[in-house]
Formats: structure tokens, sequence, C-alpha cells
């Protein structure tokens, strides 16, 4: 034990040294990337350049992360599937807690909002605001409000599908002038982006929320046998 | 332009498929393979059509050029790819689909996860930029830990848990390798490190990084110990998949890396390294396997042992004359190739015989030669391509690779090509063996589905004729490549 | 492509497809597998004895296309090539008959004849073969559907057997692929040319060479059963008696003493093989098999065993004449790849006879056979006289020419290796005769079988007398048209001109 | 040292240090957190090296919010894996780690 701990102290006493070598050491880029993104902002439709980077530049990224994101949830559903939960209790019932959340609720909605709006000209966009959104959900799970809604399987997944299946139909309707995957006209990027970025916001929050959801709510133990008062602590 | 529909469609129609088959009524899932391996199929030739016309191809995304946007590269090397995981990936599909009615309701999430993963596979095998290949790699990666754990029994989890630190573990390394190198060179295009990158020590550790990343991923010895429990424990035509093709990705990764920062900043030593570690994994992927009660860990370690012959291929093109190195580019490829169908063959003939004999213990085959003659028949076609025994796809690749090696002048690696046939034959031949013999007599055999059994078969024979008619594939492979032009 | 070249494809397609079909099978359509099977050999006969005409008249027949840059795939018939396919086509008709009979409700018969079909098939593709790429990717194939057939009894024993027949053939091979992907890197494809194709290469190569050839020999000796790599072939006599004669005394053995003569007369030419020194060691390793073989055969009470030996010796003796410098002694050892072959099997089926109607398998048993089956103790009596080499006998002939060539080459030791392996010929044969003949019967045997008509199955005795013809014809006919002295002669004439 | 380098060393030391955490502990917990932040070091990285000379670059600030959503859901998966894998056995750890 004091072996390996000592070994694995010195490996990554070594691969932070020759981190810290490489740092040091780099040569300056000739390629000057920042440059070509900003002459090229004119024709993003956006004004940030990180959205611009984002949803126009490399949106071929944004749309295989979006994928990630699903096949965890798939993920998750096949292994509820496989080993399933009992009727879940999560949270307390707590009137003050309700109180506080119906303040709460419309605020974090009109955050979220404001996340995507603003991803256009400053900082923001479509993961920040689903995060948000996601966040939302979690604190209405934790004060033990029931949402039934979330508990209709197919309309749950259509919201989590919604997201990439816009993406990719956005994708592939542009081509049809001629042009390749994903090459939005200028004059409607802009509008084709924001179309995008709402519809991944909502998927990414029912995304990050069912994640939540689907790990086993309590009855994490193997012969689920100890008293209740044991697992509130 | 060519492949203006069909090279994004790769990607695209198995992703929509992945999210269709979540929207769909459980039992429909399977079925809507379909819509897609046709659709697939006539996309992969389309782009091998428009490869044999037109030459290599660049795909612009977003039709935005190289270091802004993102390019899809679509040479020789990607078609080969695409077509061998169009493949094997509808064969094992075709097989699934029977093979997964008898189990659980939970196991239709198969579906998705084979679409997403077939997604990540495409994307990897275009990708030209290495950022780009990171987001394919989680893509591939999770899915793939996704279909490991399908099964949920305490083993598959902790298979899948192990299988999924070790590929974290791995993305990290070759996304901080990224990092520098973007830091140094300020683009993230393989066209444009090609052009830019030079030997400094900022190179070396990112590339240091990368390798140890890729190698992690691709479970080469001694970094392997997450494949043979996630691979032999896995339902059937996950292990197929997986072995035939998702640990090929990695590979490919590196291969391509690696030709791309050229002979100036990789260095023989870090080539001959690969090589030697290459060579403990042959020789010690055989042993183990050599020493496996359980058939489909046998496979799994034979998977571990023919990784090995693939990392020859680092020290046989660094520094040594354009004639071995082309013929190694070859071998490699007509070994992965190869592999990837022989291995597949060998999972899914391995699954009927457990399904027939209802065990997966090797001392439990005996006298199933009589019963499953058809199931041992694709086995032992599969084979004689892992043995590296004429007339096979193997046989073609080690004749590539010896030819390489004297040629090179590093006969050291004829040693490894040898013993690790003789050791492949060693544990192909141990389930012969048992199959063979007349034992107590097992009147209880099941018979399994005709379609595994045919599934099996075209693979292992396609596995066959692949060495027999290596000519064009190579030539097609060998299109756009910095190897194959020289 | 042409008609010639697809005659040759038809040729190794007929058992290959037969084999196919046979494996696809149910076990028990017993009679329309045998029909299947009997009609690719006669079709398969057919075909070869059409090739036959065609190279005597100097047709030329070749298939290839490429396999991958610089390497083809080269199906080619010259003289010795159709001379192998045309003894291996003739005994598959013969052996498939006597193996219907001989495993008549035997478990396990699809895959056994669908193997058989496969065995055929690369014995046919060695001797086809163009280059040296596709006499390996045959001889690999051989190795590999022989296995199922040794181990084919599945029990402990054969087990055994098949493990130790992997251990050498496996090894050979990955010698001879090693020599093989070495001379590729030296000359590129390495066509099989009468004069071979490296002795244009530069002299400071000779020693590289020499150790190729060395290496290619051990490879190839591991199948011909060269001592000290014989060991497999005594062991492999657990597989059923049709195996053990047409593979072990044919096929296999064969196919090693087969590449040697490719090697030899058409890799390095004989000429140049000389140059080097190669046939002097050849010949030793060859004499020395000889008399090993013949030694051991003498202490072996089973019967099958001692023919096995006795084969050991035999095949040597084809080597011997490839490596005795010269056009007789070549003549005597390619005529004897066709004799020892007829004769051997010949054996081999009277072996099986005894086992499966007396229930026999030791010599010691035998007493008195001759009178209750005469026609099998006839052809085993002529098959015996011919392997001691009694003259008209086919054997004498082998050996009369091994004789005149080791003369011919000056190696006059040659001589007393003959004569004293022949006398040790007679003396492990003469007993056996003997005990056939003159000694009464003195035990039970256990006849398990209905016999029929004849004083064993039609199936059985046919082949056996069959080939037995075939052996004395060799012989006394020796001075004929096509007789396998005048084919040998035509192959030699052939090599020796160019 | 110059100031805008501080976010690649902060991102190299916490590399190292998760590094370190993910491979000393046993605790599935724990590794998933060592994970984490190795992720937050190569992010910083990423970013800060490229702050550079030529003012803010876009494109890393991009591909660090991608690379964040993959790491969440990597860890969101690594956590659903994980629980169930308590749940069906009872332990923290993998099997043949102890």
């Amino acid at each position: 034990m004091i072996l390996r701990i000592v070994l694995a102290g010195l490996l990554c006493l070594g691969v932070t040294v020759a981190l810290g070598w490489a740092v040091l050491e780099r040569p300056m880029p000739v390629e000057n990337l920042p440059e070509r993104v900003a002459s090229a902002m004119p024709e993003s439709g956006v004004e940030h350049p990180i959205t611009a980077v984002l949803l126009n530049f490399r949106s071929y990224d944004t749309l295989l992360e979006i994928a990630v994101l699903l096949v965890a949830v798939v993920v998750a559903l096949a292994l509820r599937e496989a080993q399933p939960d009992q009727p879940e209790q999560m949270g307390l019932d707590n009137p003050l807690l309700r109180a506080v959340m119906a303040w709460l609720l419309p605020l974090i909605l009109v955050v979220a909002g404001f996340l995507l709006w603003a991803g256009s000209y400053q900082p923001g966009g479509a993961f920040q605001a689903g995060s948000v959104l996601a966040a939302a959900g979690v604190l209405l799970r934790l004060a033990g409000v029931t949402t039934n809604w979330l508990d209709n399987a197919l309309l749950m997944r259509a919201g989590l599908a919604l997201g990439l299946l816009t993406f990719l139909g956005i994708g592939l309707l542009v081509m049809l002038p001629g042009v390749p995957f994903l090459t939005y006209p200028a004059a409607h990027a802009g509008t084709l982006i924001l179309v995008i970025e709402l519809t991944l916001t909502l998927s990414i929050g029912l995304t990050l929320l069912s994640l939540f959801r689907l790990t086993p709510p309590y009855a994490d133990d193997p012969d689920d046998a100890r008293p209740q008062e044991d697992r509130n602590l | 332009m060519i492949g203006l529909w069909s090279v994004p469609l790769l990607f695209a129609l198995p992703l929509a498929l992945g999210i269709l088959s979540l929207l769909v009524v459980p039992a429909w899932r399977p079925r809507l393979i379909f819509v897609g391996l046709p659709l697939l199929a006539a996309a992969s030739l389309d782009v091998l059509a428009g490869l044999a016309t037109a030459g290599p191809q660049v795909y612009r995304l977003g039709d935005w050029i190289a270091p802004l946007g993102i390019n899809l590269v679509v040479d020789g090397l990607a078609v080969g790819m695409i077509l061998m995981t169009t493949l094997v990936a509808t064969l094992c599909a075709l097989y699934a689909r029977v093979y997964l009615r008898d189990h659980p309701p939970a196991s239709s999430f198969f579906w998705p996860l084979l679409w997403f993963l077939w997604a990540g596979m495409n994307g990897i095998w275009l990708a030209e930029d290495i950022f780009n290949l990171y987001v394919g790699l989680e893509v591939m990666g999770l899915a793939a830990v996704g279909m490991v754990a399908l099964r949920a029994t305490p083993q598959a989890l902790a298979a899948a848990m192990r299988y999924l630190l070790a590929a974290l573990l791995g993305s990290l390394a070759y996304l901080l390798g990224v990092a520098l190198l973007y830091a140094a060179y300020g683009t993230l295009s393989m066209a444009g490190l090609h052009e830019a990158a030079t030997n400094n020590a900022t190179t070396q550790v990112a590339l240091a990084l990368i390798i140890l990343g890729l190698l992690l991923k691709t479970a080469l010895f001694p970094l392997h110990a997450w494949l043979p429990p996630a691979h032999g424990g896995a339902l059937t035509p996950v292990s197929a998949l997986l072995s035939a093709l998702v640990i090929k990705a990695s590979f490919y990764i590196l291969l391509r890396l690696w030709l791309v920062l050229g002979p100036e900043v990789t260095p023989e030593l870090t080539a001959q390294l690969l090589g030697v570690l290459g060579a403990g994994a042959v020789f010690y992927g055989g042993w183990m396997a050599w020493r496996q009660h359980h058939l489909k860990q046998l496979v799994a370690y034979s998977t571990v042992a023919q990784i090995g012959y693939l990392f020859l291929f680092f020290p046989l093109v660094t520094n040594t004359s354009p004639e071995a190195a082309r013929l190694a580019w070859d071998g490699t490829l007509m070994m992965l190739v190869a592999h990837a169908l022989a291995k597949a063959a060998l999972f899914l003939s391995a699954g009927n015989l457990i399904l027939a004999v209802g065990s997966p213990q090797i001392s439990h085959l005996v006298g199933i030669s009589r019963f499953r003659p058809m199931s041992l028949f694709s086995f032992g076609l599969a084979g004689v391509s892992l043995m590296g025994l004429p007339p096979s796809g193997g046989f073609t690749a080690k004749w590539l690779l010896l030819h390489s090696a004297i040629l090179s002048g590093q006969w050291w690696w004829l040693i490894v090509l040898f013993l690790g046939g003789l050791l492949s034959a060693a544990y192909i031949f141990k389930v012969f063996r048992m199959s063979f013999r007349e034992g107590p007599q097992i009147d209880r055999s099941v018979t399994p589905p005709l379609t595994l059994d045919v599934v099996a078969l075209v693979l292992a024979a396609s596995a066959i004729l692949i060495g027999l008619f290596a000519h064009l594939p190579l030539h097609w492979l060998r299109m756009g490549s910095v190897l194959g032009m020289g | 492509m042409d008609w010639n070249g697809l005659i040759l494809f038809g040729v190794l397609a007929t058992s290959l497809v037969a084999s196919g079909v046979i494996f696809l099978l149910a076990e028990s359509r017993v009679m329309l597998r045998s029909v299947f099977n009997l009609a690719a050999a006669v079709l398969k006969l057919v075909l070869v004895g059409w090739i036959i005409l065609g190279v005597y008249r100097n047709v030329d027949y070749e298939l290839r296309f490429t396999i991958i840059e610089g390497v083809d795939f080269i199906l080619r018939a010259d003289a010795l090539g159709i001379m192998f396919v045309g003894l291996s086509s003739l005994l598959w008709l013969f052996t498939t008959i006597y193996a219907i009979g001989y495993l008549e409700k035997a478990p396990n018969r699809s895959r056994f004849f669908g193997f058989f079909s496969l065995c055929v098939a690369s014995t046919v593709g060695i001797a086809l073969a163009g280059n040296l790429f596709t006499f390996l990717l045959f001889y690999e194939l051989l190795t590999l559907s022989t296995y199922p057939l040794v181990v084919h009894r599945g029990t402990r024993e054969s087990l055994r057997a098949g493990q130790v027949y992997l251990y050498y053939t496996l090894g050979g091979g990955a010698l001879l692929l090693f020599g093989v992907v070495a001379l590729h890197v030296l000359v590129g494809d390495t066509e099989f040319v009468p004069g071979g194709s490296l002795s244009g290469l530069d002299p400071s190569l000779y020693p590289l060479l020499i150790g190729i050839f060395l290496m290619m020999v051990i490879g190839l000796g591991v199948k011909a059963a060269l001592f000290p790599l014989h060991a497999w072939l005594p062991m492999a006599m657990v597989a059923p008696a049709p195996v053990s004669a047409l593979l072990h005394a044919v096929a296999v053995v064969k196919a090693g003493a087969f590449g040697i003569a490719r090697l030899v007369y058409d890799v390095y030419g004989v000429e140049f093989a000389q140059s080097l020194g190669l046939l002097a060691p050849l010949a030793v390793a060859a004499s020395i098999t000889i008399i090993y073989g013949s030694l051991r055969a003498l202490a072996q009470d089973d019967l099958k065993k001692r023919l096995a030996f006795s084969t050991v010796s035999q095949v040597s003796y084809i080597v011997l004449g490839i490596s005795l410098f010269g056009p007789v002694g070549s003549i005597g050892g390619l005529m004897h790849l066709l004799h020892q072959g007829l004769m051997k099997i010949t054996l081999f089926f009277c072996a099986g006879n005894y086992a499966e109607t007396l229930g026999v398998h030791k010599i010691s048993e035998l007493d008195g056979a001759g009178a209750r089956m005469p026609a099998t103790s006839v052809a085993f009596t002529l098959g015996a006289f011919g392997m001691i080499g009694i003259p008209p006998m086919a054997g004498f002939i082998s050996k009369w020419y091994l004789g005149i060539g080791a003369l011919e080459a000056q190696m006059n030791w040659v001589l007393g290796v003959l004569i004293l392996s022949s006398l040790l010929n007679a003396a492990y044969f003469l007993p056996i005769l003997y005990r056939i003949w003159f000694r009464k019967r003195d035990r039970l045997w256990c006849e398990g079988k209905v016999l029929g008509r004849f004083e064993t199955q039609g199936s059985l005795l046919i082949p056996t007398l069959a080939t037995a013809a075939f052996a004395l014809a060799a012989g006394v006919l020796a001075g004929m048209p096509f007789s396998p002295l005048y084919w040998a002669d035509l192959i030699v004439s052939r090599e020796y001109l160019q | 040292m110059s100031g805008s380098l501080v976010f690649a060393w902060s991102g190299v030391l916490l590399f190292g240090l998760g590094l370190f955490g993910f491979i000393a502990h046993r605790h599935l917990l724990r590794r998933l957190l060592a994970f984490n932040i190795m992720g937050s070091g190569s992010f910083l990285v990423l970013v800060g090296l490229a702050q550079e000379g030529r003012g803010v670059d876009p494109v890393p600030h991009a591909l660090v919010i991608t690379g964040i959503v993959v790491a969440v859901a990597s860890t969101a998966l690594a956590l659903v894996v994980f629980r169930r894998w308590y749940r069906a056995s009872g332990r923290t750890d993998l099997p043949e780690d102890t």
C-alpha cells in the first residue's frame, strides 16, 4: 500500500515536472487562429466569438458532445431497467422548502433564459442555461415536489431527443443547396443557431436532470436491510 | 462535390437512428436495422466509389477551412476503416437481433448504444481535427462502456467500471496532449500540425501523453488489464464489436498522428519501445489465452495478443527505407482488418458454442464437433487467420510484416511474428482438442438459430478471403497516405 | 482467363467443392454423400487425364492472379507437378471407395469425408503450385486439414498424436515460411522454373542461401519424415486406415518430398545446388533415414507401425534420388514417388482389411491369414515384394536407377546403403509373408462384420486389388508410354536440358 | 513566470494532483473526484496557455465548454455505474484491487 502510494507519488511528480517543462519550452504558434475567428465573425450569425466557435465554426464538436450526453442517459436508462428501482420517496416534504421553491423557481427560469440569450454577445449559452434548468429540476425533486410529467417516459425521451434531432435536421436541411453538412446560410445563421440553442437548452436540462433521477435513489444497499432512520442520517 | 451527402450521413444516420430507437417501443428497436443497415451500406459504398473515382478528398464541415472549422479526411485509410466497420457492425447487428431475443428487455438498449457507437467510430475514422477526435473517442468509449454494463450483473458492472476508468484516464491524457499541441502550434488540424510541428520538448511531452492515453484505450500490454473482463464478460455481439472495432479506433488515431508528425518528430527510441511492448503483448496475451478455462476469456486474451502485432508498425516505419515502410503499412492495415473480421467471427462462433453446450467452460466442449460442426468450422477458419496460417488475411499481413522486418534489417521482430503464431496455434488448438475428444457423451446440445451460425461463418470466410484478394483493398488503403505514395 | 487455366481451377475445385458440400450435408445422408464424393473423384481424374495429355504435348496450363503487389497466386501444370496430381487423384478415388466401406456406421463421417476431400485439394494445390508462395499456402492448408483426421477417433491417444503432429508440422511450417520470405526478399516472387532462379545472385549471398536451404529442407523434411523429424508419423497411425493409407503413406509425406524436389530442381536449380555443395549432405540425411527407418521397422509388432517406419525409410529414397546429381538418379527418385505411393497404399489397405475383417492389428496374430483371405494376402505380397525390390516389381526399377545414379554421381557409398536397406526390407517383410502363407492359424479371429460374397467387404477388397494391380503394372510395364518410368524420364529430360 | 501563465501552472499542478488521487485511491468516488480534478487541470492548461501574446483566444474556451460537457456526461455515467455496482455488490472499490 505504502509502496503504491510512493510509486504513484513519484509518477505524478514526474508527470508534473514533464508538463512544466513542456509549458516552459513551448514555441509560440505561427498560426493565428483568433485572427481567423475574428475575420470570420461577420458570417457566423452571432456576435460572441465563443458561441460562434461552438455553434458555427466547430458545431460538429457540439453535435457529438450532445451525443455523449445522450449516451450517458441511454446507459442509465438501460441499467435502471435491468436493476429496477423501488418507487422513490426522495426529498423532504417541508412546507418552508416549498415556499422558498415558489420564489426560486421563476427566478431560475429567468436566469436560464437570460444565459441563453446572453450567449449571442457575451459568455453564456445553451449548456449554461441547460444546467441551470436542470438545477431547477433537482431542487424540485429535493423539495419533494412530485413531477409526474417527468415520469412520462415518451414525453421525457422526446424532450431528450429534441435537441440532437433538431441539430441534425438543420445540419442536413441546410445542405439542400449543395453545400456541406452544417453550412448555415449567412443570412439565416443567427436564426438557425438560436433555434438549435433553444432546443439544446431544453434537452441538456432534461438530460442532466434524468441522469440525476436515474441513479438508484436510496436503496443503495445490497441487501436493502438497514432501517429507515439510518438512511436519513 | 463527391460524397457531399454520404460522408455526413455516415455519422448523422447512426446518430438519428440512435435517437429514434430511444423513442420507439422496445420491440421495434431491433427492427430499425432494416432501415439503417442498407442506408449505411449504401453511404459507405458511395464513399468508396468517390474515393476510387476522384481520389482522396477533404470534407469541410460548415464550409469552413481547416484551422477555423473542422474538416473530415476521406482518404483510403478512412474509407477502408469505414467499410470494415460497416461490414462487421452489420453482421454483428444481424447476429444481435436473433441473439438478444431471449435476453431480458433491458438488453434492447443495445440498439441505441450500437448506433451511437457506430456514429462515434465513423466520426473517428473521418476526423482530421485532434480535438474532434477526443469528442469522437468519448462518444464511442461511453457507448462501449454502456454495452459492457448492459448485463447489469455485478461482474459486468465491475468490468464496465474498470473499462470506464481506463477510458477516462486515457481521454484526459490525450486531451492534455492536445492542449499542449494547440498551445505550441495554434492549430488542431492534422494538416496544420504536419506543416508546423517541430521537434521540441513540448511536442515530445504532448506526444508521450497522447501515446500513453491511446495505449491505455487500445489495451496494449501492460495497460491491458481492463480488456479481458470487459470483452470476455459482455454479451457476445458486444464482445465482437468491442474486440473487432472499438480498440482499433485508438490505434488508428495513434497511427495517423505518428505519420502526421513525421519522422523528424517521432523518436526512433519510442518506436522501438512501442514495438517491444507489442512483442510483450503478443507473448503475454498468447500465454494468458492459453491458460484460460473460459472460452470467451481465451478469445479476449487473444485480442490482447493480437493488438501487439499492430504495434510492430512503429519500429518498422520509423527511419526505415520507403519500401520497408510501405510494406509495414500494408501489413499493419491488413493485420488490422483481418483481425477485425477474424476476431468478430471468433467471438460470435464462441458464443454459438457456448449457447450449444450451455456453459462457458472450455472443458465442457468435449465432443461438440459432432453436434455443432458449423460453429466449430467458423471458429477454425477465424483461428487460421489469427494464427497467421495461409490462406488468410492474417497470413498475408504476417507475410508483409516479415518482409518489412527483413528489409529494414530488424530481424528481432521476425522472432515475435513466429513465436506469436505458434502461441496462437497453441490456444486455438486447445479448443479444438477438446471439441474432438470423444468423452462422456453430451446428449443435450442446444441448436442455436441458423442465423447465428451463418453470420459467424460469413465473417470467418471474409477473414480468409481478404487474404486471397488483398490486392485491391490494400491499393485503396494506400490512397492519400504519406507512405502509400512514396 | 483462358480455358486451360479454368481446367486447372477445376482440378482444384472438384475436391474443394466436394469438401464444402460434404460439410454441409447432414450426417445421415450417406448415399448422397458417397455419390457426390465419388463423382467428384471421377471428374477430377478425367480432368487430370486431360491435362496429362496436354502437358505431354507441351501445352501451357497456367492460372494466376495477384494477391498483393509482387506476390501472385499461380497454378501451373508442369510434368513434375502433374505426376503428383495424377497419383493423388487416382488414389483419392480408390481411397474414397475404401473409406466408404471402412467407416460404414462409424460416427462423424461428414466431418471425415469433408476434411478428407480438403486434404486432397491441398495436395493437388501443392502439386500445381507455380511459385513458393502458392506452395506454402497449400502446404499449410494440408497441415490444418489433416489434423482433424489424425484426431478423428477422439481418444486420448489420437489427441496426443494430433498434438505431436502439430508441434512438428507447425514448427516446420514456420521455418519454411521464413525461408520463403527470405528468398522473396532476395529475388522477388519465386516462381518455379527449371534450373532455378537463384544462380544469378551475388556470391557474397551464398552462405545466406545455404542457410535458407537448410531451413527450408528442415521445414519440408518434417512432412517428408526425414530423420530426426519423423516421430509424428508412427504416432499418427492411430488414425483410421484410409487416413494412414492416403495421407500418411502418400499425400503428406509426398508433399514434403515433392517440396524438396521443387526446391532443388525449380528454385535453386540442381546444378546450382550441387555447386553450393547442398546435395551431398541431403543424400547423407536421406541415407541415414533409410537405414534408421528400416531398423526401427524391424522392431515393430504392430502392423501399421511397421508400415509407418517402412514409409519413413522409403520416402527417403525419393529424397536420395533428388540429391544424386545426374539424370539417372533423378529419374529413380521421381519414379519412386509414384511407385512407393502405389505399393504403400496397397499395403495399408491390406492392413486395414486384416484389421476390419479379422480384428488383427499385430503381426504375430497374422498366422494363416493367407488361407482365410487369399486375395488380400496376394495384394500384400505384391506390395511387399515391390518394397523389397524384387525384379520385376516397381521397387526394383526405382532402386536400379538409384544405384546407377549413385555411380554416375560418384557417390559409390550409396550403393551400400541401397543394398543394406534392401536386405533390411526383406528382413521385416518376409517374416510377415511367412506367417501369412506358411503358418497355421493358431487362434480365433474376432470376425465381427458381415462379409458378403467375398472374403471381406467388396468396397474394401476392390480398391486393394486395384492398387495392387497398378503397382504391379508400374513395374512390369515400365517400358510402356505413360508409365512412371516414362514420365520421370520426361520430367528429367525437361529439367536437365534447360 | 508571466502573469498570464498562472492558469496554466495551476492546471499542471491540478493534473498532477488528480493523477495521484486517481492512482492512489481505491474508493471509486474518490477516483472520480480525482478524475474531475485532472479534467479541470487539462482545461486550465488549454485555456491558460492560449492566453499569452495575442489576447483572448475564443477557440480554447469553446473547446473547454465542450470538454466540460463531455466530462459531466462521463462523470454522470460513472456515477450511475458505480451506484449500480455498489448496490449489486456492496463494495465501493473494484474487486481485484483490494
